[in-house]
């Protein structure tokens, strides 16, 4: 087994444990902390096509480097963006999970004008 | 193969109008932030004015080319580079975003309007958004690199995310952090499967895959992982339950494009993946899974407009059933079916109920944001007499209902019958039996809103006024969808400009 | 099997091992923690894959500047009462199961990848000349795909003008709160005051080495927005508010710069984003400084929050 | 000559990494909160100190070697005032565990 494959399961693990976590934590936070396991998993993968494709003198290939790059931030404003969400919700309501499925129903919202 | 035989790989002539489709939004974004706010409002509309210019542009060169448009950014060739590039369906696709947001605009500016350009947190917060979604709704649309459509996409995310929530109520808070739960899965499944296909392929570039996917277990996982995360942010049954708190909760004009166009973003990417990307992967089990979704998202979310006492959730829920209209698109237009006729009908079909449905789904959340405001709250039962106090705008929702039931004269009834003829065309007359009753129980919902409306209650007094013009502007669009129906009931030719196995021409 | 091998090994387990635990840990703060150290390994990783510019990155935004929000965001929810009403057991079977699925057809495609990989390193590498850069990340990022880099800095703008939106009307405009600490301790004053003139000369070497070496307008960018809240949350220098003009002016210097430069390539190099090859360098040097900048003050404002104090007259 | 410099560094780096075993077996096995910061800090400084040392003869130029030698003051200055940070925070939960 080469290192690139052996990181490539390791990726493809992350990518499992981080759905496993957004999926089965019911606190919002923690949903959002395994959001990033799960991020951190992708880009692993991409890191993995990236060594694979050394060539040219070049040690790993830089295309997908940079849409690593690209992803990090992305993600990480993805989870300033969430988070400054949750904690508004927790100030208005105190919930540090989202009520289950009620609000979705029709009747229970209440109506603002 | 699409692409493969008029496949340009040069920037073509009229190709810059693509960059400017995208480059305007984004400069009224930094404009909006270096000013603090203020006169957004103004920016985004003159923005929005010479936006519709640039979509008739590249409607205009796409007719007359009868060609791809293409525009290599920065000259760097795909696969190294990205390029942008427009068939008939981009084409009119930005033509239908930008005169949708600028109808949008129009109608926000009573909401979230600047006295003497001073800027408030929402509307700041609002004009910038919708800038927001503009811009990623057009680099979706023009995108043919499927990293920079990843990054489109997260535009689009991060603009309508907030705008949800841009009252700020913690009702909509709550909707707007379980739609944001939803799209971070969404997009990061996409880009899991953007990793797969650099991995086996190589390259990005949807127009080089369509030559190099093969069925393999790179291709079918990634195919599979990105599906499901695009299906989770266009919100089809059973991805659904973020969408109506959400689409309801949010103030009307945001309500109208999101529901209009948000959710038709992904889509788009499906079907680009689908049908562009992977061609040869469309089997005719994926095929009828995906209708199958599509079949359900139908019944479910009409059974349960007819349910809602609220005229914005029962608006939400019916754009679940209208989404589900659109996956018939996938065994009807693709998959093996081998008849041609039927998938080019079919093809037509679809796109005209999106963008049909883009224009009345603007329409009813405008009409139901006028009957909010006039009457101080949504509740269907309570709306007795508002057809004698706000009689354009009940007219406007009408219109646009027929629409949503498939209706003639309407863009809706166009695009469904179409839809309907491909089924019996290719003998799948299954899904014609889900748009019989879809259609029915569309038609129920509307009439109980029309008809409750139509009832007497002489005790009613409009809280506000609504403005003769800002009805007009409702009717305006509700006309368009209605319009739309005008076109003739034959496979278009222009729909299938850069894809000559849709082409009419092609087949006689 | 090589050392080296053996090395990557125990990495790898470490990694999984870290992560379950930042998945399972009890408490938010726990998690957290352990969540930092797992971007400093990942960041490891990704050196033993050859990826600096990514190692980097990953350390700098990953690993630091993520975990920083999520701090602030489980001290901000320290001690609120909402219910956590456990899931199911067979719901968290049938997730299990799906998340398993999911990772074994993952490592499916892993095993079945082709011998020959396919890659584009040697056409970036045959057009690194033509880019005027020496970094071949950096060329990617700033030439060859610098649309998607011009997109992703309005993805960063956006996110932030959506945190902004969750203020509250009264407070619109005005200060926001860095949460982390109340009141500063003297240590961590003192630390404001020695690290943030190393770690400006940091960031800037990050941002100039960029070009030519790993590092980059993202990874300096990240270090100035660091060393920029260290010394508001030391309280030595006040946290602006958010209406202020040249606060402003920063946030958008790096995109507008970056979009000018674009839109004259189309007079003077015949295509968006295409930049002359006369003084390439040069220019993209220029947007890239200012890129840091900008990027340096959209992170540290994403991290401080929306405005909570009332500006002051 | 380059022999020597070889050795030097295997010698010293095995040291160091000796005493991160040891502060690693400390940070796990100490009962309480500031024991376990002592076994850290110490024992990592000294590791770090001596591996940075270790591999001194092994760096090309100078500015090489400044480097090094920066990074080990960083990481001592960093070590010291997060563990006093931490140090205060244990005092004034009153946790002592």
């Amino acid at each position: 087994m080469s290192s690139a494959a052996l990181y490539g399961y390791c990726g493809a693990i992350l990518v499992g444990l981080g759905l496993y976590g957004v999926i089965a934590r019911p606190e919002i936070l923690r949903k959002i902390l395994a959001f990033n396991v799960l991020g951190t998993g992708v880009f692993l993968l991409f890191g993995v096509f990236a060594r694979r494709g050394a060539e040219a003198g070049l040690r790993a290939d830089p295309v997908p480097q940079a849409l690593v790059i690209t992803g990090i931030v992305v993600a990480f404003s993805a989870t300033a963006l969430a988070v400054a969400l949750l904690i508004r919700l927790n100030k208005d309501t105190g919930e540090v999970v989202i009520a289950s499925d009620d609000s979705a129903e029709s009747g229970k919202q209440r109506v603002r004008q | 193969m699409p692409h493969a035989t008029n496949f340009v790989d040069a920037t073509t002539a009229d190709g810059y109008l693509l960059v400017l489709a995208i480059v305007l939004p984004v400069i009224g974004i930094l404009l909006s932030l270096a000013l603090g706010g203020r006169f957004i409002e103004r920016i985004t509309l003159a923005l929005l004015l010479a936006g519709v210019c640039v979509a008739i542009a590249i409607f205009a060169a796409v007719r007359r080319s009868d060609q791809l448009l293409v525009y290599i950014v920065g000259d760097w060739q795909p696969p190294l580079g990205i390029a942008l590039r427009a068939d008939g369906i981009s084409a009119a696709m930005i033509l239908t975003i930008a005169v949708i947001v600028c109808a949008i605009g129009l109608y926000a500016r009573s909401e979230f309007g600047q006295q003497g350009g001073k800027a408030t947190r929402a509307s700041f917060a609002f004009w910038t958004l919708l800038l927001g979604i503009w811009s990623g709704l057009n680099a979706v649309a023009l995108g043919d690199d499927l990293f920079n459509l990843y990054v489109a996409l997260e535009l689009l995310t991060f603009a309508a995310v907030p705008l949800v929530c841009v009252k700020g109520y913690e009702e909509t808070i709550r909707a707007a952090l379980r739609y944001m739960l939803f799209a971070l899965i969404g997009s990061i499944l996409y880009l899991l499967g953007t990793a797969l296909i650099y991995g086996a392929y190589g390259t990005l570039d949807i127009a080089l895959l369509a030559d190099r996917v093969r069925p393999e277990p790179a291709a079918w996982a990634a195919a599979a992982l990105m599906t499901a995360g695009l299906l989770a942010k266009t919100a089809l049954f059973p991805l659904h339950l973020w969408l109506p708190p959400a689409h309801a909760g949010a103030p009307a004009p945001g309500s109208a494009v999101l529901s209009a166009l948000v959710v038709k973003g992904s889509f788009i990417l499906i079907v680009r993946l689908w049908f562009d990307a992977m061609p040869g992967l469309l089997t005719f089990t994926a095929a009828q899974l995906l209708a199958t979704l599509g079949a359900g998202a139908v019944l479910f979310g009409s059974v349960l407009a007819l349910r809602q006492a609220r005229l914005k959730l029962l608006v939400a829920y019916s754009t679940i059933a209208q989404i589900g209209y659109l996956f018939f698109i996938f065994p009807l237009a693709g998959g093996d079916s081998g008849n041609e006729l039927g998938a080019s009908i079919a093809w037509t079909g679809g796109w005209l109920q999106l963008f049909s449905h883009a224009f009345a789904k603007t329409a009813m959340f405008m009409a139901a944001g006028l009957i909010a405001e006039a009457l101080g709250h949504d509740r269907i039962a309570e709306f007795g007499g508002i057809a004698r106090t706000l009689p354009i705008t009940v007219i406007a929702f009408g219109l646009a209902g027929l629409s949503l039931m498939g209706v003639p004269p309407s863009g809706g009834f166009v695009a469904k019958w179409m839809l309907l003829s491909a089924t019996v065309i290719e003998g799948q007359w299954w899904w014609a039996a889900v748009m019989l009753i879809g259609g029915l129980l569309a038609g129920g919902y509307v009439f109980m809103v029309i008809g409750k409306a139509l009832g007497k209650n002489a005790a009613l007094t409009l809280r506000v006024p609504i403005a003769r013009h800002r009805e007009i502007l409702v009717l305006t669009v509700a006309l368009c969808a209605v319009f739309l129906g005008l076109v003739p009931l034959q496979p278009s030719d222009f729909l299938a400009i850069g894809r000559p196995e849709m082409q009419m021409t092609a087949l006689q | 099997m090589t050392l080296a091998f053996a090395c990557e090994i125990v990495l790898a387990g470490l990694l999984l091992a870290i992560a379950t635990w930042t998945i399972t840990a009890r408490t938010a703060f726990a998690a957290i923690a352990v969540f930092m150290v797992y971007g400093l390994l990942l960041s490891i990783v990704w050196v033993t894959l050859s990826s600096v510019d990514v190692a980097l990155t990953e350390a700098a935004i990953g690993g630091g500047v993520t975990s920083m929000v999520l701090l602030g965001a489980a001290s901000a929810l320290r001690g609120s009462k909402g219910a956590v009403a456990s899931l199911s057991l067979p719901f968290k079977i049938t997730a299990g199961m799906l998340c398993a699925l999911v990772a074994a057809a993952l490592a499916t495609v892993v095993f079945f990848l082709p011998d020959v990989a396919p890659t584009l390193a040697p056409v970036a590498k045959e057009n690194l000349a033509a880019s005027a850069l020496g970094n071949p990340v950096a060329a990617v990022l700033f030439v060859f795909r610098a649309l998607d880099t011009l997109l992703e800095k309005v993805v960063l703008l956006l996110a932030l003008v959506g945190v902004w939106s969750l203020s509250s009307d009264r407070a619109w405009g005005g200060v926001p709160e860095l949460r982390l600490y109340k009141s500063p301790s003297p240590i961590l004053v003192f630390l404001a005051q020695i690290l943030p003139p190393i770690g400006i000369i940091v960031g800037i070497y990050m941002f100039w080495a960029g070009a030519s070496q790993p590092g980059g307008a993202f990874q300096g960018g990240t270090v100035l927005a660091a060393m920029w809240l260290l010394t508001m949350m030391a309280r030595l220098q006040d946290v602006p508010s958010t209406n202020a003009p040249w606060l402003r002016l920063l946030l958008v210097v790096g995109p507008m710069a970056f979009l000018a430069a674009g839109l004259a390539g189309f007079y003077f190099a015949d295509s968006f984003l295409a930049y002359p090859p006369s003084i390439a360098k040069p220019l993209i040097i220029v947007v890239e400084a200012t890129l840091t900048v900008s990027i340096g003050v959209t992170l540290a404002l994403l991290v401080a929050g929306p405005p909570e104090k009332v500006p002051q007259q | 000559m380059r022999l020597v410099l070889d050795i030097i560094t295997v010698v010293l780096v095995s040291a160091g990494g000796f005493f991160f075993l040891a502060g690693t077996i400390g940070l796990l096995r100490f009962p309480d909160t500031l024991t376990r910061l002592h076994a850290l800090t110490k024992v990592d400084n000294l590791g770090l100190g001596l591996v940075v040392f270790g591999l001194l003869p092994q760096v090309e130029g100078r500015l090489d070697a400044l480097k090094l030698i920066t990074i080990w003051l960083l990481v001592q200055m960093s070590g010291a005032i997060v563990s006093q940070l931490i140090a205060q925070a244990t005092r004034r939960s009153g946790r002592q565990t």
